[in-house]
């Protein structure tokens, strides 16, 4: 993943809570300083059935905001695998929802992150947090915001919000990226032989 | 006493102040004016009771009315 | 020499007809007729249809040749408004000058006239009915009569007179021009209303054999009175041009 | 002000506000919905007026009676809304009353679809309603633009007395970037001695706001009169004030092919241009930021020393005109678009400049 | 001796000459507007909408502001001043093509928001400007340039009785229809629309006055024949009266 630039699809169905995601994720990454963009899917993308937006973080000035070839792809379905699977950069990263997602034959020359999101959040007794578990996860591999950042960054988000969803907001975050850390994720190399097998 | 006036320059001598005096003392003029009509006229002056049905129904708000003030 | 048409000198002259039948160009040429014979005319806009085919385009021009013209103001002079003139009651009513009135085309053209039928008949107008049987709804005998009927309907107005104005504009040949007057004659004998004279452009009445000495102007062809045009109307996108 | 995340249509709603735009009056269309929602929302928290019309009809009337009677005013919506709004726009420009109407445009023709489009270029260029009348035309491509225009054209109409038209799409409209705010205007309602309801001690005449000229030599005279506006603001965009205002040029000077376009495509060329660099193609990019009057200067400057210019569209082909316009003959232009939706990639993009730069 | 002014010609009317027909009520009822604005002393802060009809240069008339409408969309652009200026007495003036057609979503929607404006309303039946039109408020049988046959309801509808629609919504306070054939119903029409605009100047709600005119021109007839033939044909179809009066100002007054 290029230190300079992070794009970013994030995608599943419709009420999965994916645009607030990507909002998450752009938001934090504006106060962590960097430049960001952030579009929801539209027109005809907007048909079956799953909803996305592309992000991108960026230290440089960031010019075309479309996201055509991501760095990554959050899936929170299976749809949205079958959708952006191919898109994804050689080199790049596919997190998804192995709670909703079957492990499966995927591409070779990407790097698998699988997170059982709706489990995580089950736990924490609201199954709507799925998505701020991967936000979580996510910035653990991120190189240009933090969990720090992201947790700085989330009363201005659910602006008005009580402390018990304030405080399972920060949970999910948290949960996620402990998730990803007990895993032992082999940061900065492919890992796709890691499912290969088991 | 009444006094009856009439703005010949905006009458456009459609004849409804005519029609409706109640005391049948309006009548065409004989004379046009300026914009090629024959005008509203009083024919006795003295009769006017400052009913102003006239000048209340006029379309082109072309009368006035002053009665003495006693 | 100018054969005086018989009943030219009646005090008013109503123009009506169907949409198109000629009645603003005749309108045009009767009062600068009236004009140069009797020192004097009045021409009365009461066209209240369209706006692209009034008189009051040409004011000025036949103003210059001693026509009084009577049109609504000018501030709705190229407006889409109806509102018709009051002089025009009073130039009716006064004595003196011969009054011309061009009626708007077709049948909501004629409307107005419903406020006028008294002040005609009391003046004794003459009201010609103008007719061109190459117009849509006139090119029959059946449908003659019927617009014929219709129309004096709405016009609240008696029709004195018919007046002919067989032509396809610029394509008028004489032979058209004499089919197209015998269906109007043919009518008249139906009707039993006299036909007061044929109209004809000033480039066919040398092939009618009409000697002209001066435009517009009433000639003799035959038996047949005819009435010469200038034509100061040619074609509605160069009106304003006078030759 | 620290910078906020926002959605391009939220931020001209913000910046509308801070313009000191008070009065809204709209229909919803996708996809500028959270442009009426934000002001909806926004507006009483400042002692503005919102008002949902029955129609874009309506909308563009209020906006009409509104701007007359001396407010800072805006109408918004998407394509076929503004269709509906031509009839108002041609009536206040023949009125000259001040007002900003944005167009978060969609496909067409007819009800097309809600995905992002750039296919009412000649609506909004050319006049769009009838009679002899322009529009200024304002294409931001990103977020902060939005907000900037937003005060730019309601500066510019109060000016020019004359409507201004923000031409965005459904891709800035929807997407969400950081966005600084600007300070707040004050802005005084009796700031205007022609509008309606004006009741300064210097008023001695009663105002009118009309278009109506049934004289056919007033009406003349009034269109001269608007001509000549127009040529004050054309020259002004040319050659005075607005001129680096208008356009946006980027790697120009040694370019040899010089893409063009407009709104969020520009963001696009601009990545297209840099890959082109990277690749030893010398590309360069002009983005014109106002479409009327368009940035011919430019062009005409340009078509000196590059030799070839591709004009990018998510149309079949609407700016391309005024770019060979303005090019007059001299380097052949040439057209890429998609439509239907699809805003077109970086990479078919440069799949078009390599044909042109290495035809072989 | 003085003499003392009964009648003379409002101070708020200009003195323009109406370019009406001869005997058209529009005259009579700008006058009356004219009358209400300077009885209420509110000629400074009153602005006019004309509408697009024979009424169209209703701007000339008057001494204050005024605004010129696109057909059928006065209510919309009164909507956007009385907004802007709430302060001010907003009203529009408009026929029967441009309210009851054109501009019917206008004027309902207007209504049914309770705009603070009055709406003077003149209904003669017919489409005066464009030359004698059908409009929506035709009798039926009644002959036009666009119902040479007769108006037929099985076609083109029956007449929309605009008072008695606006009436059913919640939001006006004042709904009423008058005519000016008589003095006597001229003098009725004169205190509706004064009422109207006085519930304005209260702040109080959307105010309706529907006035039955005659159009001599194209309904082919002399001004007191015209004025005979509403009696007898348009009052049956629109019958005179009130039909809303939410704060009751007719018995106040």
């Amino acid at each position: 993943m290029s230190s300079k630039v992070e794009r970013i699809i994030l995608a599943g169905f419709g009420g999965q809570g994916v645009l607030f995601l990507g909002k998450v994720i752009a938001e934090t990454g504006m106060h962590a300083g960097k430049n960001v963009s952030w579009i929801p899917s539209y027109g005809p993308e907007m048909r079956g059935g799953t909803a996305n937006c592309s992000v991108i973080l960026s230290e440089n000035e960031i010019a075309s905001p479309m996201v055509t070839v991501p760095d990554t792809v959050i899936a929170m379905n299976r749809p949205s695998v079958t959708k952006f699977n191919q898109k994804i950069k050689a080199g790049g990263m596919l997190m998804y929802n192995s709670s909703l997602i079957e492990r499966q034959e995927f591409r070779d020359d990407i790097r698998l992150v699988e997170i059982p999101a709706n489990e995580i959040a089950e736990e924490l007794g609201n199954p709507k947090v799925a998505n701020l578990v991967m936000a979580g996860a996510y910035s653990k591999f991120s190189k240009l915001i933090t969990f720090d950042d992201l947790v700085a960054c989330l009363p201005g988000l659910v602006k008005g919000a009580k402390k018990e969803m304030l405080d399972i907001n920060l949970a999910a975050f948290k949960k996620g990226f402990d998730y990803v850390e007990e895993k032992k994720y082999m940061f900065g190399r492919y890992v796709y032989s890691v499912f290969k097998g088991i | 006493m009444s006094k009856w006036v009439i703005n010949e320059s905006l009458c456009k001598g459609c004849g409804i102040c005519i029609a409706r005096c109640p005391l049948k003392i309006l009548a065409y003029a004989d004379h046009l004016t300026p914009k090629g009509v024959y005008p509203a006229a009083i024919t006795d002056e003295a009769k006017c009771t400052s009913c102003a049905i006239c000048a209340r129904s006029c379309p082109d708000v072309a009368i006035e009315i002053y009665k003495e003030e006693k | 020499m100018n054969l005086p048409f018989s009943s030219d000198a009646a005090p008013a002259t109503f123009l009506i007809g169907g949409a198109g039948a000629g009645k603003t160009e005749l309108a045009l040429n009767l009062s600068v007729f009236k004009s140069s014979r009797y020192g004097g005319s009045t021409l009365i806009d009461l066209d209240i249809v369209n706006p692209f085919f009034r008189v009051r385009k040409l004011r000025e021009e036949v103003e210059a040749l001693g026509v009084k013209v009577i049109c609504p103001g000018d501030r709705v002079v190229s407006g889409d408004i109806p509102a018709l003139p009051p002089a025009a009651w009073g130039a009716l009513e006064a004595p003196g000058q011969a009054v011309v009135c061009d009626i708007g085309g077709g049948e909501p053209g004629l409307r107005p006239l419903g406020r006028m039928k008294d002040i005609a008949a009391a003046r004794g107008a003459n009201v010609f009915f103008v007719i061109n049987p190459f117009r849509p709804g006139f090119t029959s005998p059946g449908e003659l009569a019927e617009s014929f009927r219709h129309m004096c309907g709405l016009s609240a107005m008696q029709v004195t007179h018919l007046v002919a104005n067989p032509n396809l504009s610029g394509e008028t040949s004489v032979e058209l021009f004499r089919e197209g007057l015998a269906m109007v004659q043919d009518f008249a004998g139906k009707t039993g209303l006299p036909l007061a004279f044929a109209v004809v452009a000033s480039e066919l009445a040398g092939k009618l054999g009409v000697a002209i000495e001066g435009l517009p102007g009433f000639y003799s062809s035959g038996d047949l009175d005819v009435f010469v045009l200038e034509r100061y109307w040619s074609v509605p996108w160069h009106f304003g041009v006078v030759r | 002000m620290a910078k906020v995340l926002m959605k391009g249509n939220e931020a001209i709603g913000e910046a509308a506000v801070l313009a000191g735009c008070r009065y809204y009056f709209g229909y919803p269309i996708t996809p500028q919905s959270e442009l009426p929602a934000y002001l909806a929302k926004r507006l009483p928290e400042v002692d503005g007026v919102f008002v949902q019309a029955e129609s874009e009809v309506a909308a563009i009337n209020m906006v009409y009676g509104s701007g007359s009677a001396g407010a800072r005013v805006m109408t918004s919506s998407s394509s076929p809304g503004i269709s509906l709004k031509q009839e108002g726009i041609s009536y206040i420009a023949g009125a000259e009353v001040p007002c900003l109407i944005v167009n978060v445009m969609r496909g067409g023709p007819g009800l097309g679809n809600i995905a992002p489009a750039q296919s009412d270029y000649w609506q909004s260029t050319r006049g769009g309603g009838h009679g002899d009348y322009r529009t200024i035309v304002l294409a931001p491509n990103s977020v902060q633009e939005m907000a900037d225009m937003t005060i730019t054209g309601f500066d510019l109409s109060d000016r020019f007395r004359n409507p201004v038209l923000l031409l965005s799409d459904g891709v800035l409209g929807q997407m969400m970037e950081p966005v600084n705010l600007p300070e707040p205007h004050d802005y005084n309602i009796n700031s205007k001695k022609w509008a309606l309801g004006y009741r300064g001690s210097d008023k001695n005449e009663r105002n009118l706001c009309s278009s109506i000229f049934l004289d056919n030599d007033e009406l003349e005279e009034h269109n001269w009169h608007l001509y000549q506006k127009y040529q004050v603001i054309t020259d002004l965009f040319s050659k005075g004030e607005y001129k680096d205002f208008a356009v946006e040029e980027h790697l120009c000077d040694d370019a040899e092919i010089i893409l063009v376009g407009y709104g969020i495509i520009s963001r696009i060329l601009k990545t297209v241009v840099e890959k082109c660099r990277k690749r030893g193609i010398k590309a360069g990019l002009v983005r014109p930021k106002v479409l009327w009057p368009f940035p011919t200067a430019v062009f005409e400057r340009l078509a000196k020393t590059a030799s070839q210019f591709l004009v990018v569209e998510m149309s079949c082909g609407q700016m391309v005109e005024d770019v060979k316009l303005s090019v007059d003959g001299k380097k052949p232009v040439f057209f890429f678009g998609r439509t239907g939706g699809t805003v077109p990639s970086d990479f078919e993009i440069l799949n078009e400049v390599d044909k042109l730069v290495r035809p072989d | 001796m003085t003499m003392k002014k009964v009648f003379s010609r409002p101070a708020s009317l200009s003195k323009t000459p109406f370019h009406y027909c001869p005997g058209c009520d529009h005259g009579v009822i700008h006058r009356l507007v004219a009358e209400a604005i300077d009885e209420l002393e509110v000629g400074d802060r009153t602005i006019g909408v004309a509408p697009v009809g024979c009424s169209v240069f209703a701007y000339d008339y008057f001494n204050f502001d005024f605004n010129q409408a696109a057909h059928g969309r006065a209510p919309a652009v009164a909507t956007g001043i009385k907004r802007t200026r709430p302060d001010s007495i907003v009203f529009t003036y408009q026929g029967d093509g441009d309210l009851a057609a054109i501009g019917t979503a206008e004027i309902i929607h207007a209504a049914n928001r309770g705009e603070k404006i009055t709406v003077i309303f003149v209904n003669n039946a017919i489409y005066g400007m464009t030359g004698g039109q059908m409009a929506p408020t035709t009798l039926i049988g009644m002959k036009t340039q666009t119902s040479p046959y007769g108006r037929d309801a099985s076609t083109a509808g029956n007449p929309i009785k605009m008072s008695e629609m606006i009436a059913t919504l919640e939001s006006p306070v004042y709904v009423t229809r008058v005519t000016i054939n008589s003095v006597a119903n001229l003098m009725k029409a004169k205190k509706a629309i004064y009422n109207a605009f006085k519930l304005q100047k209260e702040g109080k709600g959307f105010s309706f006055v529907e006035v039955v005119a005659i159009c001599p021109t194209n309904w082919g007839k002399k001004p007191a024949d015209s004025h005979k033939w509403l009696t007898e044909n348009m009052l049956p179809v629109f019958p005179l009266g009130t039909f809303k009066d939410t704060l009751g100002v007719e018995k106040s007054a």
